[in-house]
């Protein structure tokens, strides 16, 4: 058994990378079916990885034979397989769709002008997959800092696939994205200096003894500013909404929803494994914990003033990321007495899981209207929940997994940072989490609820534009596979209804190979 | 065995009803209804099992998985339990839901979006039969919210500008109302570890009320203002006047039976099966609370009286009426206690009656206003029959259930140690009386409206009253009658809410 | 390694790089491309050549020597067909300029081949 | 004591990359730039790392400043472009926080540099013993395709990637990789037939002496690639070659090197494992193809900097 | 060998620091989108440098470290980082480039206002001026 796991947590970062290779050689037909191919064969090897997990033991792979400081390592710890799990779900539901809706993936550019749908999203998607994956399982530092780049180029080449609107925001992506992974390198690097070696539990045992912590606090701050700008914490965000509103149908919801996760896997692996928590530490912590309080109600705010579908949905995730920062000074604190319920950093990676399932049927829900009406204004996409039942059912699931109400993973966490906000007597956190799920619930409801309602023909009140009030009409009648997308969409809908059952499941996953 | 299973099924039953409702096509109106009452029929066969298993024997079917992690490992589980006050509520809703789903096909024969309302009809009562049978505040706050949720597109239904505010008005109190109960029950888990509903009040509640009464009564302020949202206590209840706009089926059974039920049935739970009658008396919070009851009864009435149109008067009498249940359950008197909790019934039957005469009105003859009822006697003889029935049992008069439950609060009142509740539910009496007689008198008494006046040149004749309508009106004012007469039969509402005060008692 | 030989080799260096200054110098000074490409080829690749004789005098090991001379002749070569490009297309342009336009130092001088001394007084 | 030519290399340094960053004009930049990567070369071949300042020489400098080069000539700025964002207000105030919060930070990561009582890394020893059984003589060589042969393939693969997003950029049929570049002398042409066969020779070489000596795939790739452009700038019909041959050459490096891997779990080992005896043949296959697939990655973004027609 | 004193490397990783930091600055501030580039260039030679310094130390560590850990020259795996460094520098560079091409074209078209005085932009059959 152990031989088919360690077999598996390198197939799952070297099959995508193979088949985005064979996929670049293959005509736009064979590229779909590949890719959808290896979307399930990729999510079947997370199957034995997550069960060796359930059952308590952590699977490595010794990549070459090399032992650590020189070698590098694969772990695939109860972090990893959580996120493994859930970047699988969703990727296969996403390819499976940018399959049956070609249009989705961009637009390219022939000789005679631009056409819907891009070929090249194949082997960029495929190589970010692969770098996801890698990112999570990986056990190496500056392995850490090349996965997170591959991550980031090809986000940036998938925003670029919009066509000639998002190549603007794909550039400024790419100044944040790359300055971002220097700062990280050059933190890897101060930590190499000071441990003498690259792997992440030795660099741990190393700086345990070393007394002198400022190096270590340096290195700390270091990567967590370049990977603040690479999850787009507040100061550092504005790259974020023109980048993922700009992006294609299908990129948006691989942007919010698993791009950011790689850097937010990294900060934790950081924070938690590789340097101790030393009493310096706490103040870096307070900070973050701030900027999120700062994230959700800009984020928020912000949002409630959107009058297009797309930014609303990015400023929204804005404002959860600003969750994931808000429990850091709980993290620190609890840190110390280890009898408190380490539920932040459970917390956390629920919030995150849960973001991840509902942003990204939202997003492809928003994407998918945008597509077929060719615009995304909340005034003018009035009343197209009639064409569309299942899409804007969709849209509601996913808009509770992201208010956070019950059975959903996003409730869970919530639930979890709310009792480790009362253990460690932070009421502030409470008085957030309140005002950004009220808030979360007002913007999300501008959003969808005008889709929901249609008022009747003999409705008296006119658009202010001269469209006419019934829905404006969709480009051409649904075809039978945009009818299938449409149900992908409500799957992922559903999921995160479901996944709101597996809060306590992943609790007890996540304690496997924890520090 | 077998019965560990029911309360989930009954649960499941409602919302695959739904899914198999949702992608139905608009015109598939038979399968439509079919499904809809075939649904209905079982819950209420199922819950009608349930009774003598649970009551006579004292059984406690119960379902549990875990659902959130604690710091320590073992999970808080998603419980759902079957005890006496859970089983009298359920069987409330799904009796009522029965037929109010007859009522509601026939209403809205013809009309838009059929499927999708009673896709969300079915699931909203999913979500209230869930509530009824959660077994700790955990489940309690999960079907409370999804009651929110559900009951938003019923509210917003008709999809014009006005259901649309005040979908929105309602949705802001629901949430914030959803936003405290969570930081109530969050603190309470952290201070005194996850909350099951035990007879008599959980254990380790009392300890903390023991060990730091201040702390306890907050988080009893903070349980029972969320809570307060959905009872419409006196200043959270603006959202109910304003959600009248919804179609017929919607107000009556939401703000009968489903949404207004749920909160109070939240407080008698806090109250009962959280902290114990005896030590929410220690804490002192519940002479407050009776003060804000006694209060919005008499505020409610006193608004009823100035409305002109016939739902809003009605919405600000369930107002009133909803609070009676928080004044018994608060008079800290085994008798009070059970006029409190029969009184959640009975209200629920008369005023679901007079919601579906107020509909029929509205559809028959396009009466919105009471002033237009003038000869409705003559002219909707059964209906008008009906809704004086519902009058009355309003009022309190003796043959009908309301009087029972009066009766039963005033002995409570008499025994406790605020007797001048007594006072209170007199005057209310008087006001039922001043806000719902007239309406009667105009009804059979009103003189014929003169020809030129009136364009409607049917001027006394009948007008067709559609039976698919009537008939559920006509039920419910025969049940009030009914169980206002047998109201000592063994398992009648008025003995099952007696058990029930001598379990919270013992 | 004798005393004269160091001597010599520190004073062929020395001289390389006065032709090296040189070449800057004309860069600098002179006003259209063709003299200044006259400058550098002329200056910059004699300057190369001493340095390289002076750093093989240095080393005083005869296979350096050799590798130090076929890296002159390359450079020689990249030099002279760079400059004879740049020519070649200044002169195609020449037409299009328009006369009366004074040769300003703003006419970007580009040059290829990058010369391995900093350039500090660059024209913006 | 710092010997004085570090310290003066240390300010050409500073000095250059002021003058890479500062100034307007976007020529002036770029061979700012330009100077800069010569510079840092010298810098690496005082730090004593051949192998670095063979790759900064050939890809950092020569490939790098040659795309900035052609970008900064073929858009000249646009209306408005150069300066810092005015901040409307205070024009010197955005400078001026830069300049104080960049000095801050500079002043407190030097302090922490000359405090970190640093410790030598511990793969000083492994990489003695380990590395005959990898069969390559050269440290860094064994290091890039054995010991952390992962990091190697996962960054061809960046790079690859790289290529296939420059290619989405352009059309799909890359058309205007036949499309003729602006007509040079002649002496071009006929020096490029010259130099050509020597650059794939040093290429070549390069990559062959990587197992004994500094060199390897990455500097081999870069002068291979550099042949291509000369030879693209020259006229010289490479239509075949960018049509046909292009995108196979690109993929077939990282697929391979993801095969080889595979054996190894194939025989119980885990993955990218070279058993001792056939180590050297898998090293060296890797290796090769390795630079067909740079040498096409770097050749392929020189040519997707034109502008199809449809982006006018 | 070189006499390379141990306070060279420091020397250099104080300057590797400087020229991160003022590439990182100048990058967030500038808003020329080559500029900005060659800023981001710039700061990443400047992590290379540091990583070069840090492999330099263990070249010629007279102390008795260098002796048990036999590294004759200068560290070999953070070389090879260097190196994969490089060449990601190229690929992030590369597809920087491309994209300011496309922009600037793109932004051509729509502000085409000054016809002819200036140069003549995007369009491979320019006069190579």
């Amino acid at each position: 058994m152990t031989e088919l796991v360690e077999f598996s947590l390198g197939a799952l970062v070297l099959l995508p990378l193979l088949a985005a290779a064979v996929v670049m050689l293959i005509g736009h037909t064979a590229r779909r079916v590949l890719g959808v191919v290896t979307a399930v064969v990729t999510a079947g090897f997370t199957v034995p990885v997550v069960a060796t997990v359930a059952d308590g033991d952590a699977p490595e792979l010794v990549l070459g034979g090399f032992t650590a400081p020189l070698g590098i390592t694969l772990r695939g710890d109860g972090l990893a397989a959580v996120f493994l799990a859930g970047t699988a779900l969703i990727a296969v539901v996403l390819t499976v769709f940018a399959a049956l809706v070609p249009a989705a993936t961009g637009e390219h550019l022939t000789p005679s002008g631009w056409r819907p749908g891009h070929p090249g999203f194949w082997p960029l998607w495929l190589g970010c997959w692969a770098g996801l994956n890698g990112v999570y399982v990986s056990g190496d530092l500056f392995n850490l800092y090349v996965g997170l780049e591959l991550v980031g180029l090809t986000a940036v080449a998938l925003v670029a696939l919009g066509g000639r609107k998002s190549w603007d925001p794909a550039l400024r992506y790419l100044f944040i994205a790359v300055l971002g992974s220097l700062l990280f390198l050059t933190g890897v690097g101060l930590l190499a200096a000071v441990t003498g070696t690259l792997d992440i539990a030795q660099a741990r045992a190393v700086l345990e003894e070393v007394e002198d912590p400022t190096a270590g606090l340096l290195a700390l701050s270091l990567m967590t500013v370049g990977l603040g700008m690479k999850i787009a914490l507040v100061p550092m965000h504005r790259w974020l909404v023109p980048a993922h509103s700009a992006a294609p149908a299908v990129v948006s919801p691989i942007l919010s929803g698993l791009v950011i996760k790689a850097g937010l896997v990294i900060l934790l692996r950081v924070w938690l494994w590789a340097v101790p928590l030393v009493a310096e530490a706490i103040w870096l912590a307070w900070l973050l914990g701030a900027l999120g309080a700062i994230a959700v109600l800009v984020g928020s705010v912000l949002a409630l003033r959107q009058d297009r579908l797309k930014p609303l949905v990015a400023y929204s995730t804005i404002a959860q990321i600003g969750y994931w920062f808000l429990a850091f000074p709980l993290l620190v604190t609890e840190h110390d007495d280890a009898g408190a319920a380490p539920g932040a950093y459970s917390a956390i990676v629920a919030l995150a899981v849960g973001h991840m399932v509902a942003k990204g049927g939202l997003f492809a829900a928003a994407g998918y209207l945008k597509l077929r009406f060719g615009t995304d204004e909340i005034a003018r996409l009035r009343g197209a929940g009639a064409q569309y039942p299942a899409l804007i059912l969709a849209m509601g699931a996913c808009a509770v997994g992201l208010i956070g109400l019950p059975v959903s993973l996003g409730f869970a966490g919530k639930w979890q940072l709310a009792t480790a906000a009362v253990g460690a007597q932070q009421w502030w956190v409470v008085v957030v989490i309140a005002a950004g799920t009220l808030l979360a619930a007002g913007y999300l409801l501008r959003g969808i609820a005008p889709l929901l309602l249609q008022a009747p023909q003999e409705s008296d009140h006119q658009l202010p534009d001269t469209g006419d009030e019934t829905a404006p009409a969709a480009a051409g009648s649904k075809t039978r596979a945009e009818g299938a997308g449409e149900l992908l969409i409500l799957l992922l809908g559903v999921a995160t209804i479901g996944t709101g059952f597996l809060g306590s499941w992943i609790y007890d996953l996540l304690g496997v190979g924890l520090w | 065995m077998v019965n560990d299973l029911l309360p989930l099924i009954l649960v499941l039953l409602s919302v695959s009803v739904a899914v198999v409702i949702f992608p139905l096509p608009e015109q598939a109106a038979r399968l439509r209804s079919t499904v809809n009452i075939a649904g209905a029929v079982t819950k209420v066969v199922l819950v009608m099992l349930l009774v003598p298993v649970v009551v006579a024997e004292g059984a406690r079917p119960e379902f549990s998985i875990p659902f959130l992690p604690t710091g320590d490992g073992e999970a808080i589980p998603l419980v759902l339990r079957v005890d006496p006050l859970a089983l009298f509520f359920a069987g409330l809703s799904a009796l009522l839901w029965l037929l109010t789903t007859i009522y509601a096909i026939g209403y809205l024969k013809g009309k838009p979006n059929r499927s999708r309302f009673f896709g969300f009809f079915s699931l909203c009562v999913a979500a209230t039969v869930g509530l009824s049978f959660s077994g700790n505040l955990i489940t309690f706050l999960v079907f409370y919210e999804l009651l929110t949720l559900v009951t938003y597109p019923l509210v917003a239904h008709w999809g014009d500008e006005k259901s649309l505010q005040a979908a929105k008005l309602y949705m802001r109190y629901a949430l914030g109302g959803g936003v405290a109960v969570l930081i109530g029950v969050v603190w309470l888990t952290m201070e005194a570890g996850p909350v099951d509903f035990a007879e008599g009040g959980a254990a380790d509640v009392a300890e903390l009320a023991a060990t730091s009464p201040g702390l306890a009564a907050l988080i009893f302020v903070l349980l029972i203002g969320g809570l307060g949202v959905k009872s419409a206590l006196v200043p959270l209840h603006s959202w109910l006047p304003a959600a009248m706009v919804a179609p017929a089926p919607v107000s009556a059974l939401l703000h009968a039976v489903a949404v207004v039920k749920a909160g109070v049935f939240g407080i008698v739970r806090v109250v009962d099966d959280v902290y114990g009658i005896e030590v929410a008396w220690e804490l002192g919070v519940l002479t407050p609370l009776l003060v804000i009851a006694s209060f919005t009864v008499i505020y409610g009435s006193y608004q009823a009286l100035r409305q002109s149109e016939i739902k809003k008067r009605l919405a600000f009498s369930t107002v009133s009426q909803v609070s009676y249940v928080v004044l018994g359950v608060t008079m800290f008197s085994m008798a009070a206690t059970a006029g409190g909790v029969v009184h959640l019934v009975h209200q629920g039957i008369m005023k679901i009656t007079l919601f579906f005469c107020a509909g029929l009105f509205a559809e028959a003859m396009g009466a919105h206003k009471i002033s237009e009822l003038r000869g409705a006697g003559r002219r909707m003889p059964w209906t008008s029959v009906a809704f004086t029935i519902g009058a009355f049992g309003m009022i309190g008069l003796p043959p009908t259930a309301g009087f029972i439950s009066k009766w039963q609060l005033g002995l409570g009142a008499l025994e406790s140690p605020h007797p001048w509740v007594l006072a209170v539910l007199v005057v209310s009496s008087l006001l039922n009386a001043a806000y719902f007689l007239p309406v009667v008198w105009l009804i059979w008494f009103g003189e014929t409206p003169d020809p030129e006046t009136d364009d409607d040149a049917a001027g006394g004749t009948k007008v067709r009253e559609p039976a698919m309508l009537l008939v559920p009106a006509v039920c419910t004012a025969v049940i009030t009658v009914g169980v206002g007469v047998a109201a000592s039969l063994t398992f009648a509402p008025l003995e099952i809410a007696r058990f029930i005060a001598e379990g919270v008692f013992s | 390694m004798s005393l004269v030989a160091d001597i010599l080799a520190a004073l062929l260096i020395l001289a390389g790089t006065f032709f090296f200054t040189v070449g800057t110098l004309g860069l600098i000074r002179f006003p259209d491309v063709r003299s200044r490409l006259h400058a550098l080829t002329k200056a910059d690749n004699l300057g190369l050549g001493l340095v390289l004789a002076g750093a093989a005098l240095w080393l005083g090991d005869w296979a350096i020597a050799g590798l130090m001379l076929l890296c002159w002749i390359f450079a020689l070569a990249g030099a002279s067909v760079s400059a004879h490009v740049i020519a070649g297309l200044e002169a195609d342009h020449a037409s299009e300029r328009e006369p009366v336009h004074s040769v300003d130092p703003g006419e970007e001088q580009k040059n290829q081949e990058s010369t391995t001394t900093p350039r500090e007084g660059d024209q913006p | 004591m710092i010997s004085p030519v570090d310290l003066a290399l240390g300010a050409a340094v500073l000095l250059v990359a002021g003058l890479s960053l500062v100034p307007r004009s976007r020529l002036v930049v770029t061979m700012g730039f330009l100077a800069l990567g010569v510079l840092v070369t010298m810098v690496w071949l005082r730090l004593d790392s051949l192998d670095v300042a063979l790759a900064e020489a050939g890809i950092g400098t020569g490939l790098l400043s040659g795309l900035m080069v052609w970008l900064a000539v073929r858009s000249p700025e646009p209306p408005g472009a150069g300066g810092m964002e005015p901040s409307p207000r205070l024009p010197w105030l955005r400078p001026a926080v830069g300049v104080v919060c960049g000095a801050v930070l500079t002043v407190v990561t030097a302090a922490v540099w000359l405090r970190v009582e640093d410790r030598l890394p511990a793969w000083g020893g492994p990489v003695e013993e380990q590395l005959p059984d990898t069969g390559v003589e050269h440290g860094i060589t064994g290091v890039l395709l054995a010991f952390r042969a992962y990091d190697t393939l996962l960054e061809s693969a960046i790079l690859m990637l790289t290529a296939a997003a420059v290619m989405a950029l352009s059309s799909t049929n890359l058309h205007q990789a036949a499309a003729p570049m602006p007509p040079v002398p002649l002496a071009l042409p006929w020096a490029t037939r010259l130099l050509v066969p020597a650059l794939v020779l040093l290429g070549l070489w390069l990559l062959f002496a990587g197992s004994r000596d500094s060199g390897g795939a990455f500097q081999s790739g870069a002068v291979l690639a550099a042949a291509l452009i000369l030879m693209r700038t020259s006229h010289i019909d490479l239509r075949g070659l960018s049509t046909y041959l292009l995108r196979p050459a690109l993929v077939v490096g990282v697929v391979v090197f993801i095969l080889a891997g595979l054996v190894g779990p194939m025989l119980g080992l885990p993955w990218l494992s070279w058993d001792p005896d056939w180590a050297f043949a898998a090293v060296l296959t890797v290796e090769v193809l390795l630079t067909t697939g740079i040498a096409a990655g770097l050749y392929m973004l020189f040519l997707t900097l034109e502008n199809p027609e449809g982006v006018r | 060998m070189l006499e390379l004193g141990f306070d060279a490397i420091t020397w250099y990783l104080v300057i590797s620091t400087a020229v991160l930091m003022f590439g990182m600055v100048r990058l967030l501030l500038v808003r020329d989108l080559v500029a900005r580039l060659v800023a981001l260039d710039v700061t990443g030679l400047g992590v290379l440098l540091m990583l070069v310094a840090l492999a330099a130390r263990s070249s010629d560590e007279t102390g008795a470290q260098a002796a048990e850990t036999g590294a004759a020259g200068p560290d070999a795996v953070l070389q090879a980082l260097v190196i994969t460094g490089l060449v990601i520098a190229v690929a992030f560079t590369g597809l920087g480039a491309v994209l300011i091409r496309r922009i600037e074209g793109a932004k051509d078209t729509e502000g085409s206002d000054s016809g002819e005085e200036s140069p003549s932009t995007a369009g491979e059959r320019d006069r190579d001026d």
